[in-house]
């Protein structure tokens, strides 16, 4: 029986332990925000740059005087590229340290296994990555580009006289469920215009490849079947260096074969001679290389804040910033950093993009922000060549999949829902 | 080593009139016919016919590199013949059979350097080799019962370490371990023992004891001895067999083998 | 009478007594805090902690089962992880059945990722996890049943030390890339995720969770028991007895394989039901569990805690996942080189683990000559 | 006097022509590189069409200012420059005239945009102007844009091309475009048919796509070559190609496959030595890859700085830095942390663990989280044409030399030096090799940092085909441990047959079951090989194995 109490009061020690360890006591004159981007792990090498992305907007914020008076303080924890470890941080954010909202996650299966803590607490998420869309929770504000923002732009431009009269393409992705996703709706469009699936060739590899040998020689033989061919690739993070690697010495050109990506920025190429691989293509919402005075701006104060001039920016990087901006408006027009408040507050907010025009928030959670389509340089940089004339709206629920062709995400009345097909409640009329 | 080893067909090793299990003699107890096994091109055993009666304590001797522990590891099971016949009490043939079924045929082994399980204690250590049903579920909810208690307590006595009876077997002298790896063969209680130099790193007092061990236990076993040692093989007193490249050399008492110009040879020669 | 098999001292050592009573402690109380203490009150454990808590009891289950073979065996399994992610994902797939047409499809029969990559209808190898008792059975079954397959094969070839933990690794990243495939069906890269129910109970209500950290705690204090109970009968000494001297022990003519099968295969279905637990706690399953670098981790834990020790393994476990909690929330930056350090601190320093130093150091104190020389000793307590 | 205005009119209207004739061209000069900064796409490809066909003498320099995006109007004037990068900014050239015109900063000039439209465009107009080029290299090229861009007006300059031609490599090029410009656009069926089989002899992919380019069927069912025999001609040509081209396919996947196996032989090279000799559970034999590869990193730091003309050689200075620095690493690593834990090999296991997580988050601290960048000297761009369809890059050439070359040298010194033989020594018997007078500390140390160096050499060779990131290490460790548990521990041949065949076998699986599943594969094939031989390849037999 002594044992049992001694473990007793060794269980009670350890629980005091635990809460001691992690419970923070909230001040009344900060307002907290969290930060939850790998530090560590495979995702370190793209999500540290968004940590100290959210640093620097709040370090300016800071600057010039905070919000609704009080000091705005990030909360930076490291969930590791573990994505369980993403949850058990998400919730010790919002249980334990009450954070106003947090800013973080890349992959979308990061996303996944925090959502529900963000639902269950209601608690408020920005997430600045591209992603595959068929989602639109009331918790999440999605910063990053639909696939209705990158791919099917992309996919005309290559079929434009401009991009050259693409007739067949090749889908190379990694495999997880944005690559699949997006390749399900450029099949359907595709088909759409009249390609048949005999000149589409898809193929995906595990995160992480690094042989591309085979592959690259599989494209060169499928381009050589006499119609002018283009690749579409969705392939993620690491695997791109050796796949460019491989494209430039196999002497892919451009002009021959062009390959357009989706998940490729300044940061991406940053590890790459760019020389052999000039005119391939990029489709984001923003690049490094645009001109505007906003963007100067902010390349100027990124290079301040992190030390380093020869560090580049990226579009992850411009949905953060718009994503914080929008944040601190909405607090500011809330007046209180209530998450129903200020989720109410955001839908209509406006930031300037860095690209020049305005990013709006919709009703669905998503942006309306312009897509533009660049070409790899020979000194890393991505030029625009082309854009689209006015923002388009990111898509919560793609029209080329029938199943969410039918869904409508709108969280404002009389809808306030994220995917249904129809409103929970009826106008008054 | 795990694989099966084609046998190598060794025209020279082949013995000219193979004999037939059938036709060894009844009392035999350990029949090996022609036996060779070489790793990597050296012949650790070549054409090597032993035969062992029951009741029988014979002693092995040789040189190093003779072939007397790859002759016991062919025996127990844990090195497969390239060729050669290896019959146990006349009919059973061992080439086909694994170490663990060897041992519960009757075979029991005593390893050069005592092999103890240093982290149990004595007790253990018996109760592990006491002979009895070796499968999983029975262990699971196995008891020890009066007689085998009796039983370890009189082996105990016969390997003198009653008194050791609750120590780790880690913490025993060097003779001490030897005796309780004897002790455990005698648990299993196997009609054949195979005991590889027993007397290694023993003070003379305890090779004395060891011996007069032995030839108490061959009493009721067949017992074969390896052993470097000659005094140790004097107080044995017994058949003596000379282990030579991998075959046998010569075979008879110790004092007609010390006149053995051969033996001589190998033992003092080159 | 002595007996062969020794389960009079199941509990007889203070630590397995302490660790017992710990377990049935936390079980009772940690809820109890949770649920009847009012939040603000000092004693009030958040509900936060307590699915934190309770994903550290499933990971010294995991721990537990892989002690069972390294410690007591000396099979040391790199791809202890599989057999973790496998419960894992059967209860995920249960999991899944259970949210029905509650989906953003709305699609009854199908789960979300299936209708969004145009699967027309269930794979055959997703029914019947519709039943809970099936997907517990599966829970136990499908590890149980990889262990049996690749034990007989490992251990009937005699493949052992090195090789087997790299073979293990091997087969954990294959799963890991099998898994990883979405053509497989189980949700690819980002596995089961959004789950609503358990046996009815809301996953994300305060008293499932509470339910789901005692239900933690008492099995792994049951499973505890169950090593004990192994450990300290024959089975238990011939296991330790491989561990020390492989070929010796066929020599008695134990077989050695069946023991290694035996103990590998409860191994695996104790680290099955870790996993199964430990999905609806964290509640998402995905394919990363299958990394080597976790299996990895599971053997850090043990050692860290200490081999051979059935409560070092849970100490470790707990221990160094707190630590990682608390080092990733408090230095997100430099974190890695704590634990790192940690590592190799306790390697240099505490070669036999927490526990092992422990009692090697109660060991030299003069009690331990007073001891019974009579009384059996279970190696490594 | 009208006859002195008339004479004056003549003057005046002679000086007109004069001053007027050059100008007429220099006005279309002018024209079309003002065109060249439209925003309509089709402008501009007119103009590089424009300024090719007139030939003007300013058009080359011009056209390869523009495809190499050094073509820039200056903001202020709008005036077409050439520009040269200088560290402040750009050193100006006025376009028309080749005039320099000093520097001026970055931000003072618009760059003229080109696309991948009007690459294609400058690349044919060039090669119409560089037919005739002094430089075998820039007519070879000429030659394939003209191939690319087949316009009957080429054939003419093609064939006096061709009579000229003194290099057969070069000729070659230029039968190979003068048969597809004549195939393209020449009118009578014999010539095309003729052609087809002149296009026999070059059987690569550009070649196989012009010519099934001709048997497409259009959305209708109509084939894109209209007369019946030219297809058949073409269907002939395209078997033949084809069957060149799946010959050529076998080669390349032997190559690949050789190619992957270097690479996983170098990976997995220096775990043999720690690993199979020492026996040292080495999980942090990946960051010492990684750190090799950082070295090169850090090496080609200093050269970008400060030897910017020697680039070429930075690899060269590269192998042995990064031999030094990671042995070193190691040399640090056994003596501070793994000499403690000798015996204990499941602990060395743990420790090198943490040690692995330390190497990375230090690194990840000192250069950053993203990508370095390592650069590709010239010698390791590109490819070797063998043949058509076969293209042998030169980077995974080289590995694969330096792979047998680490490996020779490897044997060589353990095989012949006095350190190895201490080396065979201590790994064989310890106690007996002490008792003889060698210091086994000194020989752990050496051969853990060998194996180390290795591995750091290993570094050099992977930066220069994946990412030079913290992670560098992790992609390759199991690999590694999977090629020296295959080939056999402690077998240094193992190793070597082991990662070779592992390569072979994933690159030919590679094409049926795709790159994951045939990885897979790859895993159970092993897993099933270590239950037939459960000491791996080369396998030790023999009573010393067990005890």
């Amino acid at each position: 029986m002594k044992s049992v109490i001694r473990g007793a009061i060794g269980a009670a020690a350890l629980a005091v332990a635990v809460t001691g360890g992690t419970a923070a006591q909230a001040a009344d004159d900060v307002i907290k925000v969290g930060v939850l981007h790998s530090l560590s792990g495979t995702m370190a090498i793209s999500e540290t740059t968004l940590k100290d992305t959210v640093l620097m907007m709040v370090d300016e914020l800071n600057k010039n005087g905070g919000l609704l008076g009080k000091r705005v303080e990030a909360v930076v924890v490291d969930p590791a590229s573990d994505w369980p470890l993403f949850a058990e941080k998400a919730r010790e954010l919002l249980e334990g340290e009450e954070v106003a909202a947090v800013f973080g996650c890349w992959t979308s299966v990061s996303r996944k296994s925090v959502l529900p803590v963000f639902e269950e607490l209601n608690g408020l998420l920005f997430y600045p990555v591209q992603y595959e869309g068929e989602e639109s929770s009331r918790n999440v504000f999605y910063t990053g580009a639909a696939p209705n923002q990158q791919a099917i732009p992309a996919v005309e431009y290559l079929m434009s006289e401009d991009g050259g009269g693409a007739e067949r393409f090749v889908l190379l992705g990694t495999d997880y469920v944005y690559p699949r996703t997006t390749n399900k709706i450029l099949r359907a469009f595709l088909n759409d215009k009249g390609i048949s699936d005999d000149d589409i060739m898809e193929n995906y590899t595990p995160f992480g490849h690094s042989d591309w040998q085979t592959i690259v020689s599989d494209v060169k033989g499928f381009a050589s079947q006499g119609k002018k061919t283009a690749v579409v690739s969705t392939i993620n993070g690491d695997a791109n260096v050796p796949f460019y690697k491989e494209l430039g010495n196999q002497g892919i050109k451009a002009e021959e074969i062009p390959v357009v990506a989706f998940s490729v920025g300044e940061e991406e190429l940053a590890g790459l001679d760019t020389g052999p691989l000039v005119g391939h293509l990029a489709a984001w919402n923003y690049f490094m290389s645009v001109e505007s005075d906003v963007n100067d701006g902010f390349i100027e104060q990124w290079h301040a804040f992190i030390g380093n001039e020869d560090r580049v920016t990226n579009d992850p990087m411009e949905a953060t910033y718009i994503g914080f901006k929008m944040w601190a408006q909405a607090v500011k027009q809330a007046g209180s950093t209530d998450v129903d408040a200020v989720r109410q507050a955001m839908y209509g907010q406006t930031v300037p993009n860095l690209t020049g025009g305005t990013a709006v928030m919709n009703a669905n959670h998503h942006l309306s922000k312009p897509v533009l389509i660049g070409e790899i340089q020979d000194d890393g940089m991505i030029e625009t060549v082309w854009s689209t004339d006015k923002e388009v709206v990111g898509d919560a629920w793609s029209d080329f999949i029938p199943e969410s062709a039918k869904l409508t995400a709108d969280w404002t009345y009389p809808w306030v829902c994220g995917n249904c097909e129809a409103p929970k409640y009826v106008t008054a009329n | 080593m795990s694989e099966a080893v084609s046998p190598l067909p060794d025209t020279e090793a082949v013995p000219v009139e193979q004999r037939a299990a059938s036709q060894a003699a009844a009392d035999t107890i350990l029949y090996m016919d022609g036996v060779s096994v070489s790793f990597d091109g050296f012949k650790a055993l070549n054409n090597l016919s032993l035969y062992v009666v029951a009741g029988e304590l014979r002693a092995i001797i040789g040189p190093n590199g003779a072939g007397k522990t790859t002759m016991m590891d062919v025996i127990t099971g844990k090195t497969r013949p390239d060729s050669g016949q290896l019959f146990f009490n006349g009919s059973v043939d061992l080439t086909k059979l694994d170490e663990a079924a060897i041992a519960n045929l009757g075979i029991g082994r005593k390893f050069q350097k005592p092999t103890v399980f240093e982290s149990q204690s004595v007790l253990d250590n018996l109760d592990l080799a006491l002979k009895g049903n070796r499968r999983v579920f029975a262990g699971l909810f196995a008891r020890l019962g009066k007689a085998q208690l009796e039983r370890i307590d009189e082996v105990l006595e016969r390997i003198a370490l009653t008194d050791f009876r609750g120590q780790r077997a880690g913490n025993l002298s060097h003779g001490q371990k030897q005796w309780l790896e004897i002790g455990m063969l005698l648990m299993q209680d196997p009609e054949l023992l195979l005991v590889d130099e027993p007397a290694a790193g023993m003070t003379d007092a305890e090779t004395e004891k060891t011996a007069v061990m032995l030839q108490e236990i061959a009493r009721s076993h067949s017992v074969v001895v390896v052993e470097h040692d000659m005094e140790f093989i004097r107080a044995l007193d017994c058949h003596v067999t000379v282990l030579h490249e991998g075959s046998v050399l010569a075979e008879g008492s110790l004092d007609s083998l010390q006149n053995n110009r051969d033996v001589i040879e190998v033992y003092l020669g080159r | 009478m002595l007996l062969s098999n020794d389960h009079g001292r199941l509990l007889s050592p203070l630590g397995s007594r302490i660790t017992l009573g710990l377990l049935l402690t936390v079980a009772v109380l940690v809820p109890l805090l949770n649920l009847a203490v009012p939040p603000g009150s000092f004693f009030h454990v958040p509900t936060y902690l307590v699915s934190l808590m309770g994903k550290y009891l499933c990971f010294a289950l995991l721990a537990l089962s892989v002690d069972l073979i390294w410690g007591y065996c000396g099979i040391l399994s790199l791809g202890h992880g599989a057999f973790f992610a496998l419960g894992g994902y059967v209860m995920g797939m249960h999991l899944m059945r259970q949210i029905g047409d509650r989906g953003v499809y709305g699609n009854p029969d199908l789960p979300d990722f299936m209708v969004f990559l145009d699967w027309k209808e269930l794979p055959w190898y997703w029914y019947g996890f519709d039943s809970f008792p099936f997907a517990l059975l599966m829970v136990v079954l499908v590890p149980g049943l990889l262990a049996l397959v690749f034990g007989w094969l490992a251990f009937r070839s005699r493949v052992t030390g090195v090789y087997l933990s790299i073979i293990t690794q091997a087969m954990t990243f294959a799963l890991l890339l099998a898994f990883f495939r979405n053509d497989m069906g189980f949700g690819g890269n980002n596995g089961l995720t959004d789950f609503k129910e358990l046996l009815g109970f809301n996953l994300q209500a305060d008293g499932t969770r509470a339910a789901l950290f005692a239900t933690s705690a008492v099995t792994l204090a049951l499973g505890y028991l169950l090593c004990r109970w192994i450990i300290c009968s024959k089975v238990g000494r011939v296991l330790i007895a491989i561990r020390d001297a492989e070929s010796r022990v066929r020599f008695l003519g134990y077989r050695v394989e069946f023991y290694k099968l035996f103990v590998f295969v409860l191994s695996a279905m104790l680290a099955g039901l870790a996993g199964a637990l430990y999905v609806p706690q964290v509640g998402i399953i995905n394919p990363s569990e299958f990394s080597p670098a976790q299996s990895i981790e599971i053997v850090i834990w043990v050692a860290v805690g200490g081999r051979g020790y059935l409560h070092g393994a849970i100490l470790g476990a707990v221990l160094v996942n707190y630590a990682k909690t608390y080092l990733t929330g408090a230095l997100p930056e430099i974190w890695l080189f704590f634990l790192g350090g940690l590592f190799i601190a306790v390697t240099v320093f505490l070669p036999k683990g927490i526990i092992g130093s422990l009692s090697s150091l109660r060991d030299r104190l003069p009690v331990a000559i007073m001891r019974n020389p009579f009384q059996r000793e279970v190696p490594g307590e | 006097m009208p006859a002195l205005f008339k004479v004056f009119r003549l003057r005046l209207l002679a000086a007109l022509i004069v001053l007027l004739l050059p100008s007429v061209a220099l006005a279309g000069l002018a024209e079309d590189l003002q065109a060249l900064t439209d925003k309509s796409n089709a402008i501009k490809a007119a103009a590089v069409e424009s300024l090719a066909a007139d030939g003007h003498e300013r058009a080359v320099p011009i056209l390869q200012a523009f495809l190499a995006g050094r073509l820039f109007e200056v903001k202020e004037d709008d005036r077409i420059v050439i520009a040269e990068d200088r560290a402040a900014g750009y050193r100006i050239f006025d376009a028309m005239t080749g005039e320099a015109l000093g520097e001026v900063g970055k931000r003072a000039l618009r760059k003229v945009r080109i696309n991948n439209r009007l690459r294609q465009a400058v690349k044919a107009g060039l090669g119409a102007l560089t037919l005739a080029s002094a430089d075998p290299a820039a007519r070879r090229h000429a030659a394939d844009a003209v191939f690319r861009s087949a316009q009957a007006d080429m054939i003419a300059p093609l064939e006096a091309a061709l009579v000229r031609e003194s290099d057969p490599k070069v000729a070659a090029r230029l039968g190979r475009a003068l048969a597809a410009t004549e195939l393209a656009t020449a009118d009578d069926k014999v010539t095309r048919i003729t052609a087809l089989k002149a296009l026999e002899a070059f059987a690569d992919p550009d070649v196989r796509a012009l010519v099934s380019g001709l048997l497409v069927t259009d959305g209708e069912g109509q084939p894109a070559e209209r007369d019946a025999d030219v297809r058949a001609a073409a269907a002939e040509t395209l078997k033949a190609i084809e069957a060149t081209l799946a010959f050529n396919g076998v080669i390349a996947s032997i190559f690949q496959g050789i190619s992957l196996g270097s690479v996983l032989l170098l990976a997995a090279i220096g775990l043999a030595i720690t690993f199979g000799v020492m026996g040292v559970i080495n999980m942090a034999h990946g960051e010492m890859v990684m750190i090799g590869a950082y070295t090169t990193f850090a090496v080609q730091e200093v050269f970008r700085a400060s030897f910017p003309g020697a680039f070429d050689y930075s690899l060269l200075v590269a192998i042995p830095a990064a031999f030094l620095v990671t042995g070193l690493v190691g040399i640090g690593i056994e003596r501070g942390i793994i000499r403690f834990l000798y015996g204990r090999p499941l602990e060395t296991l743990l420790a090198t663990w943490g040690l692995s997580l330390i190497l990375q988050q230090m690194v990840r601290s000192i250069f950053g989280p993203t990508n370095r960048e390592v650069g590709n000297p010239a010698w390791m761009s590109g490819a070797w044409e063998v043949a058509g369809g076969l293209t042998l890059t030169y980077n995974r050439l080289w590995i694969i030399l330096f792979a047998l070359m680490v490996f020779a040298l490897l044997m060589a010194l353990i095989r012949f030096s006095g350190y190895g033989l201490q080396m065979r020594a201590v790994t064989q018997n310890r106690p007996m090799a002490s008792s003889m007078g060698i210091r086994t500390g000194w020989v752990d140390a050496m051969t853990f940092g060998l194996g180390s160096g290795i591995a750091g050499m290993a570094g050099v060779a992977l930066s220069q085909i994946d990412n030079v990131s913290p992670n560098l290490g992790q992609g390759y460790i199991i690999d590694s441990f999977m090629v020296v548990v295959f080939g056999g521990v402690g077998n240094l041949w193992g190793t070597l047959v082991g990662a070779l065949s592992l390569g072979l076998v994933n690159k030919f699986l590679e094409p049926y079951a795709g790159a994951v599943l045939g990885k897979i594969i790859v895993l159970v094939v092993i897993i099933l090989f270590i239950q037939k031989r459960p000491r791996g390849l080369f396998a030790l037999r023999g009573r010393a194995v067990e005890s």
